[in-house]
């Protein structure tokens, strides 16, 4: 059941004994991509387009006094600007997903009045070529009236705090409590409280390594805009913007090819492509706009920056968790871009892994004067998770127990699946403690102590951390009603179709917009299993269009769902194709009933006489173009559309308990660290994840999901921080400050996994790709516990720099976490 | 950025004051002047260009005096803006008789930098913001000195 | 991305250079790009013309001299210089070279630009003043020899001024020399770096704490002796986001240590 | 004596095609290939020359063409990632690129493999460690490397 491998061995693709679900199959997008050939946003062109530059505001919260673009409009080879006033007559202000206070904040494309965060765009420029839209942004003139600006969110409620929207009448976006079982009789029952008076959740994302981008055309007479674009999920994006721009959601034609990596990070780029929209249609030519990385680290899809106040842990002296309480304070930047919905995605993974019953945790979010949150990998459950990893660490240390002892005593076990969480989530299925004994083994914690003692003696200390998470995939949109009880959303989708052409190819669209997660390659798997073809038979169409692909409601590539809702939609509809196959074949046989017939080696054939066989091709050229004499109710079109929908129930707002998400992935990390005490710089001397997704389709995409997000975590844990200074500037703008992980920073790696199906979809399979900030908790974890003797410091942050190890090492008692252990 | 610092000067009080108020005076103190006008005893604005080895960062710098008592203390705000960077600044002096004989200036300087520049890291921006203040007191000196061997 | 309007002159010769520096105010040496293109990509400053220094072949040859005296033309490349045999002859440079950056940085980049633009990130600026080497700046009234020690002046400002430029770098011979660092990441930007050279006396210069490079001459290569040598400098590191002023200023005294200890090992 | 000009009329043979254009001075090297000449392959990730998805080989040079202007590429023979494979025949290393799923969304691919295929015509059988120093100056955000370097093993051997 475990395998353990740094790299995959080549699987020659050859048809396969049995299926092809469950092979290496090399993927289909790799061709060419290693050719340069991928078409990227950045890579579309038209005749005589423009290039848009933003100016952006130097000041993290300033009244607008004046903006003058005559010189700019006036500069060589500019072909106009859009300014905020002139978005606020042509559109009405976003949507938003929030109740009051945060529903009354008035959200337009580009600054209005008043700028809210460095780097916010407030007017945008085009010109004829990239430069000279830079160079005539250098000559709009903006008067600013600074503004005392907000940057800790602790501060937000402050009676002097500055307000960010006066329409909300003050910082506070929302809030809710959450409150399952019976808390006091918890903490009765309770030997030990633990309180943990502050920790804190740091602000980074995935920093995909293209920005974002668009090549936005208007067509005139049909009041039509196609926007190629690689914003990651069109379906939210048309949601925002059709209504905002007065048009119908079929006026916005949204396409993609490849999409250089998007992590959550590429959700929110809606403001940017009405700017687009507007000058295209106000410029009456195509529109090119590309994000270059420093306006991404200003502007784009911050994670969200979260504490964690006045911490109350029940727990018995054998380390049985009862329950927590907790004041979750979320800083959502300047904007709701998406938000509030991290104020209840966390709710998917409410008691992480374990089995305590009495849960309060108050929710509050606030706005400060920093770039928009927006949806990270492992958006709002990871600063959960990290929470509730940081709590089974803190207690074990703070009792003297051993953490894996904590864990395996407190994890839910693999006989209680499925389990019904304390806020009615069904964590499908999972064993993990098994996951953690395979985490131990492959990094080798028998020998702890002794690779302890080595590196003492080498003046090192060494430490020793694990993080167990969750990756909870296939959204209940129905949580969204916790937030706002006027949302009319539940449920989710996704849809694909499946067809035969006229000369028999099987040609496949998805909903989805991938990011280099194989789509095309698992999709062909599933099909060729099912249509008992070879993969290299079954097309599936690259990218996105929303006017010739598959589209429904909830289409696109977040959430850790394609596993579960894209591939069931692909099975649903393949399956539809070879029914109505059966069906055709049937009639053409002379009435052969189905349970006669069988497919193989590309087309169908009676089962007792196999002679008898109808390619594909044939049944794609009768059906398109040979049609005549087919019986009339024949019904069948070999152009299926299936859209798949997920079992789920409304939740119950009021008690704020449902089934938020249908499968439950896992994965436990374990790393060995080593400090150098003078300096606090560390490395990672050993590093295993181990991974359950249930069915995996293929293995070497999986365990790219994992490797990727693997390295996501290290960086975040150490080094990735959007860090900004009191005024509002952001330290860390480009990759020169803002480190992400390198080659030479990778640990050795071992990876392991289980496999336990998910009795919940229709394939077993479960989604995934947001496991990963187990390398935060893991990490935290280690540094807490190199430190054992050596200060004895709580690491209370998610980010630990080498700086930070150093203070905590040297001033524990003012750079470590404060707690305390009370008898009950 | 908060820099702050003291300085003595061998001249009287008169004379450091008449330095520091003086805007022309007060030009030749500041780096890489290209330009200086004086709307009026209050406002002054200057067009200077920051050397830096790689090419130079030009700014528009508007200061105001914001309160004076003569001759022990003046508050200025300066407002710089450049393409590539916003500099706001808030410095303020207070002189008082050394034991010497002297002048004493205790001066403090809130410096907030914003920007393009802003984005090479305070790595860089703090030597340079030291760096140009030591221009400036350098340069103070220098003519304070002068002011003081001049007859007046 | 995107530079601002900027004129461009590739010289054949050296003098020819010298020349279009001088008559230019505003035009700088292009030497590797490294660091200057992406200043321009800022936009942060923005020099009125390049002056492109690539093809001048008489910056770039390395000399080993019969005194040991090793003698870099401005424009060696730190792949140039790790891979030069008689670069070896300090074997320090190339062992630090090889740490800068990366790969293609190494291609392009060149000791002369990277002194000259003395960001105080560098690893060269403390190498070359712990080493005490001697910088040739060549202007229209000849040539002149700066004291590593005299050159740096400032972030992104040294001893060359308008319409010079540094053709070469001068090093006295020895091996005795050192360099440690703390650094952002494996390899990475160095966080506090110090060099050091035992070759005569002690003499530690200290990276990422000051404008220029912090030099010091502690009377011995004992810990406490070089530690309190650097305290003494009364090092006002900046603080940001990889490290505070505090920090920075231990980081000092540790690296300092570490760069004399390996300066001793080098000398065995 | 070379004068200070503003643009200039610039050669470069690029895969083996030579295209002459009148390029800014101010245009860097990718801009030149990406929107001048149409080779999109090249990427951008970064604007600090941190990320090395532009990396391309100069006469024979692995280079970030995002640090380098147009016009010093004048005279110079540029291979990119457009380069490598045969026609249809992907080279070794790209092959291996796909058998060790050392790419995800494919954007750092193309410098990756330009750095690879620098070292290994250097270095046909680099150790472990040469394949990451060699590898330091390219930023991948989705494979966390480990199959990179699985994947360039491979091609070496």
């Amino acid at each position: 059941m475990t395998s353990t491998t740094t790299a995959p061995e080549r699987v020659e693709v050859e048809a396969p004994e049995k299926t092809w679900s469950g092979q290496n199959v090399p993927r289909k997008e790799d061709r060419r991509l290693v050719q340069g050939q991928g078409v990227f946003v950045d890579d579309v062109k038209r005749h005589g387009m423009g290039y848009v530059h933003f100016v952006r505001s130097p000041y993290a919260h300033a009244h607008i006094t004046s903006i003058d673009v005559s010189q700019a409009e006036q500069a060589p080879g500019v072909y106009g600007t859009l300014t905020g006033e002139e978005v606020a007559a042509l559109t009405d202000p976003f949507f938003q997903i929030s109740s009051v206070p945060g529903g009354n904040i008035q959200d337009y494309a580009l600054a209005l009045g008043k700028v809210r965060y460095v780097g916010e765009a407030v007017v945008a420029v085009v010109a004829d070529t990239r430069e000279r839209a830079r160079d005539a942004s250098e000559l709009v003139e903006v008067e600013y009236e600074p503004l005392d600006a907000l940057t800790d969110a602790r501060r937000a409620r402050d009676a002097d705090a500055p307000v960010l929207h006066d329409e909300a009448g003050g910082n506070l976006m929302w809030e809710g409590v959450y409150e399952w079982g019976d808390l006091d009789a918890a903490f009765a029952e309770a030997d030990h409280v633990v309180k943990i008076d502050e920790l804190h959740f740091h602000r980074f994302n995935s920093t995909p390594l293209e920005c974002d981008g668009a090549l936005v055309e208007y067509n005139r007479g049909v009041a039509q805009w196609t926007i190629t674009t690689n914003n990651q999920f069109p379906g939210f994006a048309a949601i925002m913007m059709g209504p905002a721009m007065r048009c119908g959601l079929d006026k916005l034609r949204f396409v993609t090819q490849d999409i250089g990596g998007g992590f959550g990070n590429k959700i929110t780029s809606h403001p940017q492509l009405v700017v687009c929209c507007l000058l295209a249609r106000k410029l009456n030519r195509a529109i090119q706009w590309t994000e270059w990385r420093t306006d991404f680290h200003l502007s784009m899809s911050h994670g969200n920056e979260r504490w964690f106040h006045e911490t109350e842990v029940a727990v018995k002296s054998d380390g049985t968790l009862l329950g927590f309480r907790t004041k979750a304070l979320d800083d959502a930047g300047a904007w709701l871009r998406y938000e509030p919905l991290g104020g209840v995605i966390w709710a998917q993974v409410t008691p992480g892994m374990y089995r305590w019953r009495h849960i309060r945790l108050e929710f509050t979010q606030v706005a400060t004067n920093k770039a928009p949150v927006s949806p990270n990998r492992g958006y709002s459950r990871m600063q959960h998770l990290w929470f509730t990893e940081r709590v089974i660490d803190i207690v074990a240390h703070e009792l003297g127990l051993d953490p894996i002892e904590v864990r395996k005593r407190n994890y839910i076990r693999a006989d209680e699946m499925p389990y019904e969480t304390p806020n009615g989530c069904v964590y499908d299925s999972g064993d993990y403690a098994q996951m953690l004994d395979v985490a131990l083994e492959l990094i080798g914690h028998e020998q702890l102590e002794q690779r302890r003692q080595d590196a003492e003696s080498r003046g090192k200390l060494l430490g020793f951390g694990i993080g167990s998470t969750l990756d909870s995939g296939t959204n209940n949109f129905g949580q969204s009603r916790m937030i706002n009880p006027e949302l009319q959303f539940s449920g989710n989708n996704e849809v694909a179709t499946v067809k035969l052409d006229i000369f028999g190819e099987i040609v496949v669209t998805l909903g989805t917009t991938p990011q280099g997660q194989g789509h095309e390659t698992t999709a062909a798997q599933v099909v060729a299993d099912i249509l008992k073809c070879s993969v290299d038979d079954v097309h599936v169409r690259a990218g996105h269009d929303s006017y010739w692909n598959s589209h429904a409601g909830f289409s696109g590539t977040y959430a850790s769902q394609f596993a579960v809702t894209g591939l069931s939609a692909v099975k649903g509809a393949t399956e539809m194709l070879r029914d109505e196959i059966f069906k055709l074949a049937g009639a053409v046989f002379g009435g052969v009933p189905p349970e006669a017939l069988e497919l193989a080696d590309g087309g169908i054939r009676i089962r007792e006489s196999p002679e008898a066989f109808l390619p594909f091709m044939a049944c794609g050229a009768i059906i398109n173009a040979n049609n005549a004499g087919l019986p009339e109710d024949l019904g069948v079109t070999l152009n299926c559309r299936y859209v798949y929908r997920p079992p789920f129930q409304v939740p119950d707002v009021e008690r704020k308990f449902g089934n938020l998400t249908l499968t439950y992935a896992a994965q436990i990390h374990t790393v060995v660290i080593e400090i150098d005490p003078d300096t606090g710089y560390y490395e990672l001397i050993d590093y295993a994840a181990v991974d359950d997704c249930g069915k995996r389709i293929n293995p070497q995409i999986v365990e790219g999901q994992v490797m990727g997000a693997t390295a996501q975590a290290l960086g975040a844990a150490m080094h990735e921080h959007f860090a900004y200074d009191e005024d509002g500037n952001l330290l860390t703008p480009n990759f020169y400050d803002y480190h992400v992980p390198h080659a030479l920073d990778m640990p050795p790696l071992r990876t392991g996994s289980i496999e336990t199906p998910s009795p919940f979809t229709p394939l077993g399979t479960k989604g995934m790709g947001e496991g990963g900030g187990a390398g935060i908790h893991a990490i935290c974890a280690a540094v807490q516990d190199a430190l054992r003797g050596h200060g004895d410091a709580i690491v209370w942050d998610s980010c630990n720099p080498y700086h930070r190890v150093w203070e905590m090492l040297n001033d524990p008692k003012a750079a470590g976490g404060s707690v305390s252990v009370s008898a009950a | 950025m908060i820099v702050s610092g003291d300085r003595t000067f061998t001249a009287p009080r008169e004379a450091v004051w008449g330095v520091l108020n003086d805007p022309a005076s007060m030009a030749k103190t500041m780096p890489g002047v290209e330009s200086f006008d004086v709307h009026d005893p209050t406002h002054w604005t200057a067009n200077v260009k920051i050397p830096l080895g790689l090419g130079g960062l030009r700014m528009k710098v508007d200061m105001e005096k914001l309160e004076e008592r003569e001759p022990e203390f003046a508050k200025l705000a300066i407002k710089g803006q450049g393409v590539g960077a916003m500099m706001r600044m808030e410095t303020q002096f207070e002189l008082s008789d050394a034991p010497d004989g002297g002048t004493a200036m205790h001066w403090t300087a809130d410096v907030r930098i914003a920007g393009p520049v802003g984005s090479m890291g305070q790595r860089v921006l703090q030597p340079i913001v030291n760096q140009q203040v030591q221009h400036v007191l350098t340069a103070l000196d220098r003519e304070v000195k002068a002011a003081a061997s001049e007859p007046a | 991305m995107l530079l601002r309007e900027v004129g461009y002159a590739r010289p054949e010769s050296l003098a020819e250079a010298i020349d279009l520096l001088a008559e230019n105010d505003g035009a700088r040496a292009l030497a590797g790009g490294q660091t200057i293109v992406n200043v321009m990509k800022a936009r942060a400053a923005s020099p009125d013309a390049l002056v492109d220094l690539n093809g001048l072949d008489e910056l770039k040859g390395i000399d080993l001299a019969a005194n040991g005296t090793l003698s870099i033309g401005a424009m060696a490349t730190y792949t140039e210089i790790v891979e030069s045999a008689e670069a070896r002859a300090r074997p320090i440079l190339g062992e630090v070279c090889a740490q800068i950056a990366d790969v293609q940085v190494r291609n392009r980049g060149t000791i002369g630009g990277n002194v000259c633009s003395n960001d105080p990130t560098n690893h060269l600026p403390p190498l070359m003043v712990a080493l005490d080497a001697t910088m040739t700046i060549a202007g229209k009234d000849g040539e002149r020899d700066v004291d590593a020690n005299d050159f740096f002046l400032g972030v992104y400002l040294t001893a060359v001024g308008t319409g010079e430029l540094l053709t070469k770098i001068t090093l006295p011979a020895g091996t005795a020399d050192g360099f440690a660092s703390v650094t952002l990441g494996a390899d990475g930007t160095c966080i506090c770096s110090a060099a050091a050279s035992v070759n005569g006396g002690v003499h530690v210069a200290v990276g990422c704490v000051a404008a220029v490079p912090v030099s010091v001459h502690p009377g011995s290569s004992e810990e406490q002796v070089v530690r309190e040598a650097v305290r003494d400098a009364a090092i006002d590191a900046p603080s940001d986001v990889h490290a505070s002023s505090a920090y920075r200023a231990h980081l000092a005294e540790i690296v300092a240590v570490r760069a004399v200890n390996h300066a001793l090992e080098a000398k065995r | 004596m070379a004068a200070i000009s503003p643009s200039k009329t610039i050669s470069v043979s690029i895969n083996g095609t030579t295209y002459e254009r009148e390029v800014e001075a101010r245009k860097l090297l990718i801009h030149f290939i990406r929107d001048d000449v149409d080779l999109t392959g090249s990427h951008i990730g970064c604007d600090t020359g941190n990320c090395g998805a532009c990396s391309v080989i100069v006469d024979g040079t692995l280079v970030k063409s995002c640090m380098m202007l147009a016009v010093q590429a004048d005279g110079a023979t540029i291979e990119t990632v457009e380069s490598l494979a045969e026609g249809d025949e992907l080279s070794k290393l790209q092959q291996a690129f796909s058998a060790h799923h050392a790419l995800q969304c494919g954007y750092c691919t193309p410098g990756m493999l330009m750095s690879a295929t620098a070292l290994l015509r250097a270095n046909p059988s680099p150790s472990d460690d040469e394949i990451k120093k060699a590898l330091q100056g390219n930023i991948c955000r989705c494979t966390g490397y480990w199959n990179i370097f699985e994947a360039v093993k491979a091609a070496a051997s």
